[in-house]
C-alpha cells in the first residue's frame, strides 16, 4: 500500500506536506519541469500593496553553503497579482498560499482586503520576516507586540486562514510564535532568512547592492531545524518548516522535530525539480521504513 | 534583441572533449542533440557543478552549437571554473537551457561590427557563424590582456571578413585596449548592426562610442546568477524600463536601454 | 618593508591581530605545528570555578559547510588551569586571555578574584554566551540587564582589561555590545556559535548528546560578518571578529567590517597550522597592496 | 593500552594504490617513511579530504604500515569515505598523525585473542602482524554480515594460529555472530590477553563475555571526531574515569573501563 502523504493545515486539505517558499518558485517558469498538481501547496512570491522595483543589484552571492539575497520584495503589487498572476494559477489543483508584505499595519490589512475579494486563494501568509526591506518587514517580526497588534487586525479582517512567517533573527523565537497563535494565527511557517553580509576584499565593497542580504540554503538548515523544535514543542498550531532543505533527508528532519509540512526555498533555484524529487523521496523513506501516515513521523523525535 | 526559443531542458549531458586552448581558458564540448539544435547566439547555458560547497548553478554562453555538441569557452576565475577545467571526456554534468534571449540579426542588414573583450568573445564566434550563414559579413574588435588569452584565432579569420586584434601589452596585434581603435575601426566598417561583450566597463564605453556614431549595438551583459529562469529576480540590471533580468529579458540588451551606475 | 600587522586591544599590544577562539586550541597540543610567539594572542579554552565534565556525547556533527558543537565546556576549573596550565603558558611571548564562564554572577566573580592573583594573564574574556550549558552562560549574554549588571561587577574587581564575548542567538547584538561598553568592558568579541540542531533521521534521534549544539564554521560566517559589522558602528571599544574564518580572505573581510582584530575557531580543528596560515596571508595580502599598518583597513568597508 | 609515540605529522603524502577487496571495502596506501616508521597498531591516521562540503577530518586505524609506507582498510559509509575511495596513484592527501594510544602487547604474554567484526578487522591486522613479530600467537574470530566482505583471508590465514570466520547470513565459515562462539572459542584458545573492535553492541557484548571469562580486554572504540589531538574534548567516552578523548586517551580502551550507556 502506498503510503498516505496527505496532510490538513489550517483546514487545508494538501496531498503532500511539501510546498514551495515564497519567492523561490516560479509556477510558470517551472511548469517545464514540475507538474504543479502534484505540490503540497505552492506559496508565492510576497506581494505589497504598490508595486516594488526591488533593490540595487548585485543582489546574490554565493556564500559557504548558503546565498545571500538582497531581492527587496520586487513585485508588480496586489493588484497586478490578482489580475494576472491569479487566474492563472487557479487553474491548478493545489493550494494558493498568498504571501503578503508591507512597511505598516494599514498596508498588510489593506492587501488582505484585496485578496479577501477573490476566489482562488487557501491561506494568507504574513511575511513578517522579510530581512531586506527598509521599513516594515521584519520589524513585525521581531517585536512580541508589533507581531501581536498585526496577527490580531489582520486575523479579524482576512476571510483565509492565516499563516505567519517567523523572522530567525530573534532571541526566542518560540515566544513570538506563542504570542503570534494567541493572536489567532492558523499556522505559523519558519524561518525566513537570517541576516547576512559578505564583503570583496578586492575592492573593500559588500558584495550586495543592498549592504546585507538574507542568508537560506544547506548553511542554514540546523538553526533552521532547532527553532522548529522550539516553536512546535510551544505552539499548537501548525508549524511549517523550512531553511536549507535539499532532499527528502534535510524535509524529515523537520518533520521529526515537530513541523506538519516543509517549504523548499533555495534548492528550486538549483534544481527545479527539487520539490519533486523530495515528495517522492519522502515516500520512499516511508514505504522502505513502514510509515502509512505522516502521523508518524511528525514530532516524533527520540529524546 | 530576441526572444529565445521557449523550449527549456534539464538534462545531464555527456562532456566530449575538454581543453586548455589559451592561459587560463578551456573549450569544452557536450553531447546534446536537444539542446545543440535551439540554442541561439548570445543564450546561455546553466551547469550544475558538484564541487566542494558550489551550490547555484554557473551560467556560459554558447560558444559553438552544431547539430549534435555544444561548446562553451571559459576562464577560470574561481572554483566552478576550476572544477569545469577538469572535466573529462564521458563525464557528465546536470545542465539547464537554453536559457535567455538572443542577438537579433535583422533581415535588412549586411555587416555588422562585434567587438569582444577578453572572454566575451564566447557570444561573438557563435554570432558570428549564425551570420556567415546568413550571408552577413562580420568584422570583429577582438582584445585581450596578452597574446596567451587570445583564442581561435584562425577560425576567427575565416569566419570574419575582417577580424581585428589587439593586446593591452602589445605583445601581439597593436598595443591597444577595444575602446581606444573602436571609434575608427566602426567608423571603417560602417556596420549596418554591432554587437558587444566583455567587462562591464568596456561594454559601458563601446556602448558610448557606439551611440554617438549612430551605430545600434546589442550587448551580452553578465551578474551574478540564481535561478537563471526569470523567477527569482537575482539578477537584474537597472535599464531605461527599470530592473530587468539578465538571465531572462537579457542577457542581451540593447546597449541605449542600459543605465550604467 | 615588512607590513606592520601589530594592533593594540585594551592596552594589549599584539604582534597581529590573530587569535584563537576559546575551546579550539590546546596550546601544548598543537605545540608540534605552531609556534606560540607568533600568535597573536592565545584565549584560552573557557574555564569555570569548578571541574565541569561536560556533556554526554556525541558532541559533535558536522553539518553543511559547519560544525555543532556541544562539548558543555568540559574543564578542570579554575584553579586546576592556574596552578597547571598558566606556568606552562606564562614561557611564551604571547598574551594570555582567560576566558571565564560561569552559572551565576557570584561564579564569574569568584573566578576572576582567582585569576586577580596571577600575573601570567593579560585579559579577562567574560563567555555569557555558550549555548551549551543548561544554566548560566547564554543566560548573560541574550538579555542587556543581565549583560550589564555582570560586565559592571566583573569590571569593579577584575585587575586585568575585560573583554565580553557576544551570543548572536539575539534580535539585537549591537544593543547588547552597547550596554556592555557602558557598564565598562575594554573589548568585545563575537560571535560565540549559534544555537543548531541536527536529527539523525534512521534512529530518529538527534545527532547530539546534548540534543542543541553550538553552530560554527564557515556556515556561519555571512551572519558573523554582519553582526561585527552592526557592532562596530555602534560602539568604541575594539571589536575581536571571529565565525568561520578559515583563510586570510575571511580574515579580511572582518577587517573590513570594522574588527580590529580576529579569532580562529573551527579552522583549527581542521588545519593545526590554520592561525599561522592566515597571519601570513593578511602579510601577503597587505604587502600586494601596499598597505602599511592595519589601521588601512580596519573599518575601510566602502558603502 | 599504551601510549602512542609522540611523534606527529601534518604532511601532505602521495597514494601508492587504491583498491577495492570486498564489497564497499577499500585498501588504500599511502608513502610516508615519517609516519610509516613510529605507527603503531591500535593508532590512527587523520584524514583531510577536501571534498564537498566536508570540513572536519576522516580518522582511519592503521591497518599495516611497513618501513616507507602505511595502508589503511575502510568502508564506504557516507561522502568522506566515497571520495576516499576514488583516490588515485599519485594523488596527495593531508594527513595527521599517528594519533592516539595503541594496543598493549605485555612482555609476558604468548597468546593473544582477536575480535574482529566488519570493518573492525582494520586495527586488528596491524597488531596480528607485530604480535607475530614477536612470536605471540593470535587466534582470530572475525565476523562479518556476508562472504563479500570478508577481507585478505589468506594474509590473516598466514599471520595468524588460527582464524575463525563467521557470516550473519552463512554464506561462508559458520553462520554466526561474534558474540554467539565468543564463548566457546575463548575458552578453547585460553588467551593470554584479548583485542576486540567492531560495532558498538557487538563490543559491548564481547567486553561482558571476556570479562566473564576473566580475560584481560582491550577494545578500539569509535567517535566522531574533531581536531583528533585531545583539544576540543568533541570525541569523549564515559568511563570509569569520567569522560575520555577517544582520540587521545583512546581509541585503545581497557573493555571494562568503559561505561556502556
Ligand atoms: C549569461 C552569462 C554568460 C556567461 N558566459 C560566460 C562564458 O561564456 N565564459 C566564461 O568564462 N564566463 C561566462 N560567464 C561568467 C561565468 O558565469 C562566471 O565566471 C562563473 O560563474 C564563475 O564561477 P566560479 O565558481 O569559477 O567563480 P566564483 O568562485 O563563484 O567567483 C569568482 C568570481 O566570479 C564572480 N561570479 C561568480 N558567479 C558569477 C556569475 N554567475 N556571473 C558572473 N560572475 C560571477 C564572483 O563574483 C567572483 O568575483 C557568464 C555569465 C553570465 C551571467
Ligand atoms: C579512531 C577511529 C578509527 C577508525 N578507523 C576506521 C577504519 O580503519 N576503517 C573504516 O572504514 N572506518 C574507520 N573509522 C570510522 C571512519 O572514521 C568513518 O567511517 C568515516 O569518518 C566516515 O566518513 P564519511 O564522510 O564517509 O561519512 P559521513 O558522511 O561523515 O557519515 C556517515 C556515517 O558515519 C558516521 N561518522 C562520521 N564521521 C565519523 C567519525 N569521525 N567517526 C565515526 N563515525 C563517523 C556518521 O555519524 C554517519 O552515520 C574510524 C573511526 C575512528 C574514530
Ligand atoms: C531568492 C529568494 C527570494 C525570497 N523571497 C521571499 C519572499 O518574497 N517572501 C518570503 O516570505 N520569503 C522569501 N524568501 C525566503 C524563503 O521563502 C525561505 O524562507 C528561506 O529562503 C529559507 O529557506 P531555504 O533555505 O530553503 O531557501 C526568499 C528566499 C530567497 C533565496
Ligand atoms: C569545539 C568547540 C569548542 C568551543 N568552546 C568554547 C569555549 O569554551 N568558550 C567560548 O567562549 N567559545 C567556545 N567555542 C566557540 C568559539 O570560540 C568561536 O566563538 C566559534 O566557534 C565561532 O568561530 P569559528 O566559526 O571560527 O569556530 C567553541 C567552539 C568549538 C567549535
Ligand atoms: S537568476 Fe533568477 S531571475 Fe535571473
Ligand atoms: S577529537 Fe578533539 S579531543 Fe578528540
Amino acid at each position: 500500500m502506498e503510503p498516505d502523504l496527505s496532510v490538513e493545515i489550517s483546514g487545508i486539505k494538501m496531498k503532500n506536506p511539501v510546498m514551495t517558499a515564497s519567492g523561490t518558485f516560479g509556477p510558470k517558469e517551472y511548469l517545464p519541469f514540475v507538474e504543479l498538481n502534484r505540490l503540497g501547496a505552492l506559496v508565492v512570491k510576497t506581494v505589497t500593496l504598490k508595486s516594488r522595483p526591488g533593490n540595487p543589484p548585485p543582489r546574490l552571492r554565493e556564500t559557504p553553503c548558503g546565498v545571500l539575497n538582497s531581492i527587496g520584495l520586487q513585485n508588480p503589487g496586489v493588484k497586478v497579482f490578482i489580475k494576472e498572476d491569479l487566474p492563472w494559477l487557479s487553474q491548478f489543483d493545489v493550494p494558493i498560499i498568498v504571501s503578503v508584505g508591507g512597511e505598516t499595519v494599514e498596508e498588510y490589512l489593506k492587501i488582505i482586503e484585496f485578496l479577501n475579494e477573490t476566489k482562488e486563494i487557501s491561506a494568507v501568509e504574513l511575511n513578517i520576516s522579510c530581512p531586506n526591506v527598509k521599513k516594515g518587514g521584519i520589524f513585525f517580526g521581531v517585536d512580541p507586540d508589533e507581531a501581536a497588534n498585526l496577527t490580531v487586525k489582520a486575523k479579524k479582517i482576512s476571510r483565509f486562514p492565516l499563516w505567519v512567517k517567523l523572522s530567525p533573527n530573534v532571541t526566542d523565537i518560540s515566544l513570538i510564535a506563542k504570542v503570534v497563535e494567541e493572536s489567532g494565527a492558523d499556522a505559523v511557517s519558519l524561518i525566513n532568512t537570517i541576516v547576512g553580509m559578505a564583503v570583496d576584499v578586492k575592492t573593500f565593497k559588500p558584495y550586495l547592492g543592498g549592504i546585507t542580504g538574507g542568508l537560506s540554503g544547506p548553511a542554514i538548515k540546523p538553526i533552521a531545524v532547532r527553532m522548529v523544535w522550539e516553536v512546535a514543542k510551544r505552539v499548537k498550531i501548525p508549524v511549517i518548516g523550512m531553511g536549507g532543505i535539499m532532499n527528502a533527508h534535510d524535509a524529515l528532519e523537520f518533520f521529526l522535530v515537530g513541523a506538519k509540512a516543509v517549504a523548499v526555498g533555495t534548492a528550486n533555484l538549483v534544481n527545479p525539480k527539487a520539490v519533486l524529487e523530495i515528495i517522492s523521496g519522502i515516500k520512499k523513506y516511508m514505504k522502505e521504513k513502514g510509515f502509512k501516515r505522516m502521523g508518524e513521523i511528525v514530532g516524533k523525535i527520540i529524546i | 534583441m530576441k526572444k529565445g526559443d521557449n523550449l527549456i531542458f534539464n538534462l545531464s549531458v555527456e562532456v566530449i572533449s575538454n581543453q586548455m586552448i589559451a592561459s587560463e581558458v578551456f573549450k569544452i564540448k557536450f553531447f546534446s542533440k536537444e539542446i545543440a539544435s535551439v540554442a541561439k547566439p548570445g543564450q546561455f547555458i546553466h551547469l550544475k557543478l558538484d564541487y566542494e560547497d558550489i551550490l547555484l548553478r554557473r551560467p556560459f554562453s554558447f560558444y559553438r552549437a552544431e547539430k549534435e555538441t555544444f561548446e562553451l569557452l571559459f576562464q577560470i576565475v574561481g572554483k566552478g571554473t576550476a572544477f569545469l577545467s577538469k572535466l573529462k571526456p564521458k563525464e557528465k554534468v546536470d545542465v539547464l537551457g537554453p536559457l535567455g534571449n538572443c542577438f537579433s540579426l535583422p533581415n535588412n542588414i549586411s555587416r555588422i561590427l562585434l567587438v569582444a573583450g577578453g572572454i566575451g568573445i564566447a557570444p561573438l564566434r557563435f554570432l558570428a557563424e549564425v551570420a556567415k550563414k546568413k550571408g552577413i559579413e562580420s568584422y570583429l574588435l577582438y582584445g585581450t590582456c596578452s597574446s596567451n588569452k587570445i583564442v581561435d584565432l584562425a577560425d576567427f579569420k575565416a569566419l570574419t571578413k575582417e577580424a581585428f586584434i589587439l593586446t593591452e601589452d602589445g605583445s601581439f596585434g597593436e598595443k591597444a585596449m577595444v575602446t581606444d581603435l573602436l571609434q575608427k575601426f566602426a567608423h571603417e566598417v560602417a556596420p549596418d548592426y554591432a554587437y558587444a561583450c566583455g567587462p562591464r566597463l568596456m561594454l559601458k564605453e563601446v556602448v558610448k562610442i557606439l551611440i554617438s556614431l549612430n551605430i545600434k549595438v546589442e550587448i551580452a551583459l553578465e551578474e551574478v546568477l540564481g535561478c537563471g529562469l526569470g523567477v527569482c529576480h537575482g539578477c537584474v540590471c537597472q535599464t531605461t524600463k527599470g530592473y530587468q533580468t539578465v538571465c531572462r529579458d537579457g542577457p542581451v540588451f540593447e546597449g541605449k536601454s542600459i543605465i550604467w551606475e
